[in-house]
Protein backbone atom coordinates (compact mmCIF):
# COMPACT_ATOMS: atom_id res chain seq x y z
CA UNK A 1 0.00 0.00 0.00
CA UNK A 2 1.18 3.58 -0.56
CA UNK A 3 1.12 5.56 2.84
CA UNK A 4 1.69 9.70 2.53
CA UNK A 5 3.05 11.42 5.28
CA UNK A 6 1.91 15.52 5.54
CA UNK A 7 2.94 18.58 8.17
CA UNK A 8 4.26 17.43 11.32
CA UNK A 9 3.96 14.47 11.15
CA UNK A 10 6.22 14.11 7.28
CA UNK A 11 8.67 16.15 9.73
CA UNK A 12 8.70 13.22 12.32
CA UNK A 13 8.68 10.38 10.19
CA UNK A 14 11.33 11.52 7.71
CA UNK A 15 9.59 10.52 4.58
CA UNK A 16 6.39 12.32 3.05
CA UNK A 17 5.95 9.04 1.31
CA UNK A 18 6.38 5.10 1.29
CA UNK A 19 5.15 2.09 -0.21
CA UNK A 20 4.49 -1.44 1.96
CA UNK A 21 2.92 -4.84 1.96
CA UNK A 22 0.60 -4.88 4.76
CA UNK A 23 1.83 -7.19 7.41
CA UNK A 24 -0.76 -10.19 8.09
CA UNK A 25 -1.87 -8.28 11.58
CA UNK A 26 -3.02 -4.95 10.59
CA UNK A 27 -6.40 -4.96 9.08
CA UNK A 28 -7.77 -1.24 10.01
CA UNK A 29 -6.40 1.72 10.29
CA UNK A 30 -5.46 1.75 13.92
CA UNK A 31 -4.03 -1.28 13.91
CA UNK A 32 -1.29 0.25 11.17
CA UNK A 33 -1.05 3.07 13.36
CA UNK A 34 -0.05 0.26 15.67
CA UNK A 35 2.53 -0.87 13.49
CA UNK A 36 4.39 2.46 12.70
CA UNK A 37 4.51 2.92 16.08
CA UNK A 38 6.32 0.03 16.96
CA UNK A 39 9.05 0.90 14.61
CA UNK A 40 10.31 3.26 16.95
CA UNK A 41 12.34 6.57 16.45
CA UNK A 42 10.51 9.48 14.61
CA UNK A 43 7.59 7.27 13.63
CA UNK A 44 7.29 6.22 17.70
CA UNK A 45 6.58 10.36 18.09
CA UNK A 46 4.70 10.74 15.41
CA UNK A 47 2.29 8.06 15.81
CA UNK A 48 2.33 7.96 20.23
CA UNK A 49 -0.83 9.82 20.41
CA UNK A 50 -3.42 8.91 17.69
CA UNK A 51 -5.91 11.53 19.23
CA UNK A 52 -3.77 14.26 17.44
CA UNK A 53 -3.67 12.26 14.21
CA UNK A 54 -6.29 11.91 11.27
CA UNK A 55 -6.11 9.91 8.45
CA UNK A 56 -7.29 9.02 4.76
CA UNK A 57 -8.37 6.30 2.78
CA UNK A 58 -7.84 6.77 -0.92
CA UNK A 59 -8.49 10.30 -0.64
CA UNK A 60 -11.14 10.26 1.53
CA UNK A 61 -11.11 11.21 5.61
CA UNK A 62 -11.05 8.15 7.13
CA UNK A 63 -11.79 6.66 10.70
CA UNK A 64 -9.39 4.64 12.63
CA UNK A 65 -11.73 1.25 12.57
CA UNK A 66 -11.62 1.61 8.48
CA UNK A 67 -10.81 -1.49 6.86
CA UNK A 68 -7.02 -1.04 4.99
CA UNK A 69 -5.75 -3.29 2.27
CA UNK A 70 -2.46 -3.42 -0.24
CA UNK A 71 -4.26 -1.40 -2.89
CA UNK A 72 -5.14 1.63 -0.62
CA UNK A 73 -3.46 4.78 -0.51
CA UNK A 74 -3.65 6.12 3.17
CA UNK A 75 -2.31 9.44 4.41
CA UNK A 76 -1.38 10.51 7.91
CA UNK A 77 -1.74 14.20 8.91
CA UNK A 78 -2.52 16.81 11.81
CA UNK A 79 -5.63 18.60 12.00
CA UNK A 80 -6.13 20.84 8.99
CA UNK A 81 -5.33 24.33 8.95
CA UNK A 82 -5.77 25.53 5.28
CA UNK A 83 -8.18 28.68 4.59
CA UNK B 1 -19.14 26.55 -14.01
CA UNK B 2 -17.41 25.77 -10.75
CA UNK B 3 -13.70 26.50 -10.93
CA UNK B 4 -11.14 24.68 -8.18
CA UNK B 5 -7.10 25.62 -8.75
CA UNK B 6 -4.32 25.42 -6.01
CA UNK B 7 -1.58 27.45 -6.96
CA UNK B 8 1.48 29.32 -5.84
CA UNK B 9 0.63 32.71 -7.48
CA UNK B 10 -1.64 35.04 -6.62
CA UNK B 11 -5.20 35.63 -8.04
CA UNK B 12 -7.34 38.80 -8.74
CA UNK B 13 -10.51 39.13 -6.86
CA UNK B 14 -12.47 41.14 -10.04
CA UNK B 15 -11.08 38.94 -12.96
CA UNK B 16 -12.29 35.76 -10.76
CA UNK B 17 -15.65 37.44 -10.59
CA UNK B 18 -16.08 38.35 -13.88
CA UNK B 19 -15.14 34.74 -15.17
CA UNK B 20 -17.98 33.78 -12.85
CA UNK B 21 -20.55 35.80 -14.28
CA UNK B 22 -19.55 35.84 -17.94
CA UNK B 23 -22.42 34.16 -20.24
CA UNK B 24 -24.71 34.20 -17.25
CA UNK B 25 -27.01 37.02 -16.75
CA UNK B 26 -29.39 34.86 -14.10
CA UNK B 27 -26.38 35.66 -11.71
CA UNK B 28 -27.21 38.80 -9.75
CA UNK B 29 -25.24 38.65 -6.29
CA UNK B 30 -21.36 37.85 -5.99
CA UNK B 31 -20.42 37.01 -2.77
CA UNK B 32 -16.83 36.25 -2.09
CA UNK B 33 -14.28 35.79 0.87
CA UNK B 34 -10.77 36.39 0.52
CA UNK B 35 -8.42 35.49 3.30
CA UNK B 36 -5.25 37.00 3.80
CA UNK B 37 -1.94 36.28 6.12
CA UNK B 38 -2.43 38.88 9.17
CA UNK B 39 0.81 40.14 10.20
CA UNK B 40 1.99 40.73 14.14
CA UNK B 41 5.14 41.58 15.79
CA UNK B 42 6.78 38.50 15.06
CA UNK B 43 5.34 36.76 12.20
CA UNK B 44 7.67 36.48 9.19
CA UNK B 45 5.98 34.08 6.71
CA UNK B 46 3.52 31.30 6.75
CA UNK B 47 4.76 28.05 4.56
CA UNK B 48 1.46 26.46 2.85
CA UNK B 49 1.28 22.16 2.28
CA UNK B 50 -1.27 20.53 0.87
CA UNK B 51 -2.51 16.97 -0.11
CA UNK B 52 -2.49 17.08 -3.83
CA UNK B 53 -5.42 15.45 -5.19
CA UNK B 54 -7.18 15.24 -2.07
CA UNK B 55 -7.93 18.58 -1.82
CA UNK B 56 -9.22 18.69 -4.88
CA UNK B 57 -11.19 16.42 -4.24
CA UNK B 58 -12.39 17.74 -1.32
CA UNK B 59 -12.94 20.59 -2.23
CA UNK B 60 -15.38 19.40 -5.25
CA UNK B 61 -17.32 17.65 -2.76
CA UNK B 62 -18.01 20.77 -1.17
CA UNK B 63 -18.84 22.76 -3.91
CA UNK B 64 -21.08 19.68 -4.97
CA UNK B 65 -22.97 19.83 -1.33
CA UNK B 66 -23.50 23.72 -1.56
CA UNK B 67 -25.01 23.26 -4.75
CA UNK B 68 -27.88 20.44 -3.35
CA UNK B 69 -28.44 23.29 -0.36
CA UNK B 70 -28.83 26.30 -2.05
CA UNK B 71 -29.71 27.84 -5.37
CA UNK B 72 -26.65 28.72 -6.40
CA UNK B 73 -25.10 29.60 -10.19
CA UNK B 74 -21.47 29.29 -9.87
CA UNK B 75 -18.18 28.51 -7.18
CA UNK B 76 -14.28 29.37 -7.93
CA UNK B 77 -12.09 28.62 -5.36
CA UNK B 78 -8.70 29.19 -5.45
CA UNK B 79 -6.03 28.16 -2.54
CA UNK B 80 -2.45 29.02 -2.43
CA UNK B 81 0.48 26.98 -0.92
CA UNK B 82 4.18 27.76 -0.55
CA UNK B 83 5.32 30.69 1.02
CA UNK B 84 3.45 33.78 1.88
CA UNK B 85 4.31 36.69 3.75
CA UNK B 86 1.92 39.44 5.93
CA UNK B 87 -0.57 40.96 3.67
CA UNK B 88 -0.51 38.25 0.82
CA UNK B 89 -3.43 36.86 -0.21
CA UNK B 90 -4.02 33.09 0.89
CA UNK B 91 -8.00 31.87 -0.19
CA UNK B 92 -10.50 33.12 -2.38
CA UNK B 93 -14.26 31.53 -2.48
CA UNK B 94 -16.67 33.61 -4.43
CA UNK B 95 -19.96 32.04 -5.22
CA UNK B 96 -22.60 33.54 -7.33
CA UNK B 97 -26.73 33.23 -7.08
CA UNK B 98 -29.56 35.41 -8.65
CA UNK B 99 -30.41 36.72 -4.97
CA UNK B 100 -28.32 37.32 -2.37
CA UNK B 101 -28.82 35.21 0.70
CA UNK B 102 -27.67 31.82 -1.77
CA UNK B 103 -24.66 33.10 -2.55
CA UNK B 104 -23.39 34.35 1.33
CA UNK B 105 -25.23 31.01 3.06
CA UNK B 106 -22.69 28.77 0.44
CA UNK B 107 -19.69 31.16 0.86
CA UNK B 108 -19.69 30.86 4.54
CA UNK B 109 -20.47 27.03 4.40
CA UNK B 110 -17.41 26.34 1.92
CA UNK B 111 -14.92 28.68 4.04
CA UNK B 112 -16.06 26.34 7.50
CA UNK B 113 -15.09 23.79 5.48
CA UNK B 114 -12.16 24.51 3.77
CA UNK B 115 -10.79 25.20 7.43
CA UNK B 116 -11.69 21.99 8.71
CA UNK B 117 -11.84 19.84 5.95
CA UNK B 118 -9.64 20.50 3.33
CA UNK B 119 -6.18 18.66 3.68
CA UNK B 120 -4.01 22.61 3.96
CA UNK B 121 -1.38 22.81 6.89
CA UNK B 122 0.67 25.92 7.76
CA UNK B 123 3.50 26.48 9.18
CA UNK B 124 4.25 29.86 10.90
CA UNK B 125 7.60 31.45 10.69
CA UNK B 126 8.39 33.49 13.78
CA UNK B 127 12.26 34.30 13.95
CA UNK B 128 14.30 31.37 13.20
CA UNK B 129 11.33 28.87 14.57
CA UNK B 130 9.06 27.55 12.39
CA UNK B 131 5.84 25.75 13.88
CA UNK B 132 3.04 24.03 12.63
CA UNK B 133 -0.45 26.00 13.25
CA UNK B 134 -2.62 24.01 15.58
CA UNK B 135 -6.50 23.69 14.45
CA UNK B 136 -8.71 26.30 15.86
CA UNK B 137 -11.90 24.96 17.69
CA UNK B 138 -13.81 27.68 17.02
CA UNK B 139 -13.47 26.68 12.96
CA UNK B 140 -14.79 23.45 14.02
CA UNK B 141 -17.75 24.92 15.90
CA UNK B 142 -18.56 26.86 12.76
CA UNK B 143 -18.70 24.31 10.85
CA UNK B 144 -20.84 21.62 12.99
CA UNK B 145 -23.64 24.52 12.90
CA UNK B 146 -24.07 23.49 9.60
CA UNK B 147 -25.00 20.06 10.39
CA UNK B 148 -27.81 21.51 12.65
CA UNK B 149 -29.91 22.93 10.02
CA UNK C 1 -10.97 54.01 7.25
CA UNK C 2 -14.11 53.33 5.47
CA UNK C 3 -15.23 55.02 1.92
CA UNK C 4 -18.97 55.50 0.41
CA UNK C 5 -19.00 56.48 -2.49
CA UNK C 6 -22.63 57.32 -5.03
CA UNK C 7 -21.40 57.03 -8.88
CA UNK C 8 -22.74 56.72 -12.38
CA UNK C 9 -19.06 54.67 -13.39
CA UNK C 10 -18.29 51.03 -12.70
CA UNK C 11 -15.89 50.25 -9.85
CA UNK C 12 -13.18 47.47 -9.86
CA UNK C 13 -13.50 44.82 -6.59
CA UNK C 14 -9.69 43.96 -6.28
CA UNK C 15 -9.21 48.01 -6.30
CA UNK C 16 -11.59 48.44 -3.74
CA UNK C 17 -10.28 45.25 -1.94
CA UNK C 18 -6.69 46.42 -2.48
CA UNK C 19 -7.00 49.79 -0.89
CA UNK C 20 -9.24 48.35 2.02
CA UNK C 21 -6.65 46.41 3.55
CA UNK C 22 -3.85 48.94 2.52
CA UNK C 23 -1.37 49.37 5.53
CA UNK C 24 -3.55 47.23 7.45
CA UNK C 25 -2.04 44.38 8.29
CA UNK C 26 -4.23 43.18 10.89
CA UNK C 27 -6.85 42.45 8.31
CA UNK C 28 -7.23 38.74 7.87
CA UNK C 29 -10.59 38.36 6.48
CA UNK C 30 -12.06 40.38 3.37
CA UNK C 31 -15.95 39.60 2.23
CA UNK C 32 -17.42 41.52 -0.74
CA UNK C 33 -21.19 41.62 -2.04
CA UNK C 34 -21.17 42.15 -5.44
CA UNK C 35 -24.96 43.19 -7.26
CA UNK C 36 -25.62 43.18 -11.24
CA UNK C 37 -28.03 43.52 -13.34
CA UNK C 38 -30.16 40.40 -13.84
CA UNK C 39 -30.87 40.05 -17.51
CA UNK C 40 -34.07 38.68 -18.56
CA UNK C 41 -36.58 37.89 -21.89
CA UNK C 42 -37.73 41.68 -21.81
CA UNK C 43 -35.32 43.49 -19.48
CA UNK C 44 -33.36 46.23 -21.60
CA UNK C 45 -31.74 48.57 -18.49
CA UNK C 46 -32.40 49.84 -15.06
CA UNK C 47 -32.24 53.27 -13.95
CA UNK C 48 -31.39 54.25 -10.10
CA UNK C 49 -32.35 57.47 -8.49
CA UNK C 50 -31.24 58.55 -5.58
CA UNK C 51 -31.24 61.20 -2.69
CA UNK C 52 -28.22 62.98 -3.00
CA UNK C 53 -26.89 64.04 0.57
CA UNK C 54 -29.22 61.65 2.76
CA UNK C 55 -27.86 58.69 0.60
CA UNK C 56 -24.37 58.90 2.12
CA UNK C 57 -25.35 59.75 5.90
CA UNK C 58 -27.91 56.42 5.68
CA UNK C 59 -24.89 54.90 4.51
CA UNK C 60 -22.01 56.03 7.06
CA UNK C 61 -24.83 55.40 10.18
CA UNK C 62 -24.77 51.94 9.17
CA UNK C 63 -21.62 51.69 8.84
CA UNK C 64 -21.19 52.98 11.93
CA UNK C 65 -23.82 51.01 13.47
CA UNK C 66 -21.97 47.76 12.28
CA UNK C 67 -18.94 49.03 13.79
CA UNK C 68 -20.57 49.15 17.05
CA UNK C 69 -21.58 45.42 16.44
CA UNK C 70 -18.76 43.52 15.31
CA UNK C 71 -15.04 44.31 15.13
CA UNK C 72 -14.85 45.41 11.61
CA UNK C 73 -11.26 47.10 10.26
CA UNK C 74 -12.77 49.26 7.32
CA UNK C 75 -15.71 49.19 4.56
CA UNK C 76 -16.58 50.26 1.55
CA UNK C 77 -19.83 50.96 0.03
CA UNK C 78 -20.06 52.16 -3.94
CA UNK C 79 -23.06 52.15 -5.40
CA UNK C 80 -23.91 53.39 -9.21
CA UNK C 81 -26.93 55.42 -10.31
CA UNK C 82 -28.09 56.36 -13.75
CA UNK C 83 -28.83 53.73 -16.76
CA UNK C 84 -27.26 49.87 -16.32
CA UNK C 85 -28.18 47.12 -18.56
CA UNK C 86 -27.89 43.37 -17.68
CA UNK C 87 -25.01 41.99 -16.55
CA UNK C 88 -23.61 45.71 -15.11
CA UNK C 89 -22.59 45.73 -11.33
CA UNK C 90 -24.79 47.87 -9.91
CA UNK C 91 -23.54 47.38 -5.94
CA UNK C 92 -20.34 46.93 -3.84
CA UNK C 93 -20.35 46.02 -0.28
CA UNK C 94 -16.65 45.15 0.85
CA UNK C 95 -15.50 44.84 4.71
CA UNK C 96 -12.54 43.89 6.32
CA UNK C 97 -11.90 42.17 10.04
CA UNK C 98 -9.70 40.20 11.89
CA UNK C 99 -11.48 36.55 11.53
CA UNK C 100 -13.79 36.25 8.85
CA UNK C 101 -17.54 35.95 11.25
CA UNK C 102 -17.54 39.83 11.56
CA UNK C 103 -16.96 40.85 7.94
CA UNK C 104 -19.74 37.83 7.02
CA UNK C 105 -21.70 39.47 9.13
CA UNK C 106 -21.43 43.03 8.62
CA UNK C 107 -21.59 42.92 4.62
CA UNK C 108 -25.06 40.78 5.13
CA UNK C 109 -26.65 43.49 7.46
CA UNK C 110 -25.23 46.18 5.58
CA UNK C 111 -26.61 45.00 2.49
CA UNK C 112 -29.67 44.59 4.12
CA UNK C 113 -29.86 47.88 5.11
CA UNK C 114 -28.71 49.45 2.14
CA UNK C 115 -32.06 47.13 0.57
CA UNK C 116 -34.85 48.38 2.79
CA UNK C 117 -33.14 51.96 4.10
CA UNK C 118 -30.95 53.91 1.53
CA UNK C 119 -32.57 56.50 -0.70
CA UNK C 120 -31.97 54.53 -4.35
CA UNK C 121 -35.15 53.62 -6.55
CA UNK C 122 -35.10 51.56 -9.55
CA UNK C 123 -36.86 51.93 -12.87
CA UNK C 124 -37.01 48.83 -15.30
CA UNK C 125 -37.30 49.34 -19.12
CA UNK C 126 -39.25 46.51 -20.72
CA UNK C 127 -39.66 47.14 -24.58
CA UNK C 128 -41.36 50.48 -24.53
CA UNK C 129 -42.65 50.92 -21.42
CA UNK C 130 -40.56 52.14 -17.84
CA UNK C 131 -41.88 51.27 -14.74
CA UNK C 132 -40.95 52.01 -11.15
CA UNK C 133 -39.46 48.36 -9.21
CA UNK C 134 -41.60 47.99 -6.17
CA UNK C 135 -39.84 47.04 -2.37
CA UNK C 136 -39.61 43.26 -1.86
CA UNK C 137 -41.23 41.91 1.70
CA UNK C 138 -38.33 39.70 1.28
CA UNK C 139 -35.99 42.66 2.03
CA UNK C 140 -37.77 43.86 4.76
CA UNK C 141 -37.73 40.82 6.65
CA UNK C 142 -33.90 40.11 5.92
CA UNK C 143 -33.03 43.90 7.70
CA UNK C 144 -35.88 43.10 10.49
CA UNK C 145 -33.46 40.02 12.02
CA UNK C 146 -31.08 42.28 12.93
CA UNK C 147 -33.53 43.89 15.19
CA UNK C 148 -34.23 40.82 17.22
CA UNK C 149 -30.37 39.75 18.15
CA UNK D 1 -39.45 74.48 3.26
CA UNK D 2 -38.01 72.92 0.92
CA UNK D 3 -39.82 69.97 -0.26
CA UNK D 4 -38.56 67.29 -2.57
CA UNK D 5 -40.11 64.45 -4.47
CA UNK D 6 -38.09 61.33 -5.44
CA UNK D 7 -38.61 58.22 -8.39
CA UNK D 8 -42.82 58.15 -9.07
CA UNK D 9 -43.93 60.72 -6.30
CA UNK D 10 -41.65 62.99 -8.44
CA UNK D 11 -43.14 61.85 -11.90
CA UNK D 12 -46.84 62.29 -10.96
CA UNK D 13 -46.61 65.65 -8.91
CA UNK D 14 -44.09 66.94 -11.72
CA UNK D 15 -41.55 68.41 -10.23
CA UNK D 16 -38.48 67.69 -8.08
CA UNK D 17 -38.49 70.39 -5.39
CA UNK D 18 -40.29 73.09 -4.73
CA UNK D 19 -39.98 75.74 -1.79
CA UNK D 20 -43.26 76.60 -0.18
CA UNK D 21 -44.10 78.72 2.97
CA UNK D 22 -46.30 76.04 5.63
CA UNK D 23 -49.42 77.38 6.20
CA UNK D 24 -51.05 77.45 9.42
CA UNK D 25 -52.69 74.53 9.53
CA UNK D 26 -49.83 71.94 8.87
CA UNK D 27 -47.83 71.00 11.90
CA UNK D 28 -47.20 67.31 10.71
CA UNK D 29 -45.94 65.25 7.70
CA UNK D 30 -49.13 64.23 8.03
CA UNK D 31 -50.99 67.13 7.74
CA UNK D 32 -48.36 67.88 4.56
CA UNK D 33 -49.67 65.14 2.56
CA UNK D 34 -52.97 66.01 3.02
CA UNK D 35 -52.46 69.56 2.07
CA UNK D 36 -50.26 68.23 -0.44
CA UNK D 37 -53.57 65.97 -1.74
CA UNK D 38 -55.91 68.65 -1.72
CA UNK D 39 -54.06 70.41 -4.72
CA UNK D 40 -55.27 67.58 -7.15
CA UNK D 41 -53.91 66.48 -10.04
CA UNK D 42 -50.57 64.84 -9.84
CA UNK D 43 -50.95 65.58 -5.98
CA UNK D 44 -54.08 64.28 -5.31
CA UNK D 45 -52.82 61.12 -7.14
CA UNK D 46 -49.24 60.82 -5.75
CA UNK D 47 -50.67 61.90 -2.25
CA UNK D 48 -54.35 59.49 -2.64
CA UNK D 49 -52.87 56.77 -0.74
CA UNK D 50 -49.98 57.46 2.04
CA UNK D 51 -49.63 54.05 3.05
CA UNK D 52 -47.21 53.66 -0.44
CA UNK D 53 -45.35 56.65 0.79
CA UNK D 54 -42.27 57.17 2.61
CA UNK D 55 -41.07 60.60 4.21
CA UNK D 56 -38.00 61.73 5.15
CA UNK D 57 -37.11 64.74 7.41
CA UNK D 58 -33.71 66.70 7.29
CA UNK D 59 -32.50 63.60 5.48
CA UNK D 60 -33.48 61.02 8.50
CA UNK D 61 -36.35 58.48 7.87
CA UNK D 62 -39.29 59.89 9.95
CA UNK D 63 -42.64 58.50 10.59
CA UNK D 64 -45.73 60.76 9.45
CA UNK D 65 -46.83 61.85 13.31
CA UNK D 66 -43.44 64.10 13.03
CA UNK D 67 -43.60 68.03 13.73
CA UNK D 68 -42.98 69.89 9.99
CA UNK D 69 -41.46 73.56 10.35
CA UNK D 70 -40.47 76.00 7.74
CA UNK D 71 -36.92 75.39 7.80
CA UNK D 72 -37.02 71.95 7.65
CA UNK D 73 -35.95 69.55 4.07
CA UNK D 74 -38.68 66.97 3.81
CA UNK D 75 -38.34 64.68 1.32
CA UNK D 76 -41.57 62.39 -0.06
CA UNK D 77 -40.73 59.25 -2.27
CA UNK D 78 -41.86 55.43 -2.88
CA UNK D 79 -40.27 52.26 -0.38
CA UNK D 80 -37.05 52.58 -1.78
CA UNK D 81 -35.42 49.79 -3.93
CA UNK D 82 -31.64 49.89 -4.12
CA UNK D 83 -28.84 47.57 -3.37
Amino acid sequence: MTILYFAWVRQKVGTGEEHITLPLQVTTVADLVEFLRLRGGGFAEAFGDPARLRAALNQEHASFDAIVGDNDEIAFFPPVTGG
Amino acid sequence: MNIIRVQTGDFDISAECDALVHGRPDIGAIVTFTGCVRGDESLIALTLEHYPGMTEREIAKHIAEAEAHWPILGATIIHRIGRLVPGERIVLVAVGSAHREAAFRAVEFLMDYLKTQAPFWKREQRGSEANWVEARESDANAALRWRQS
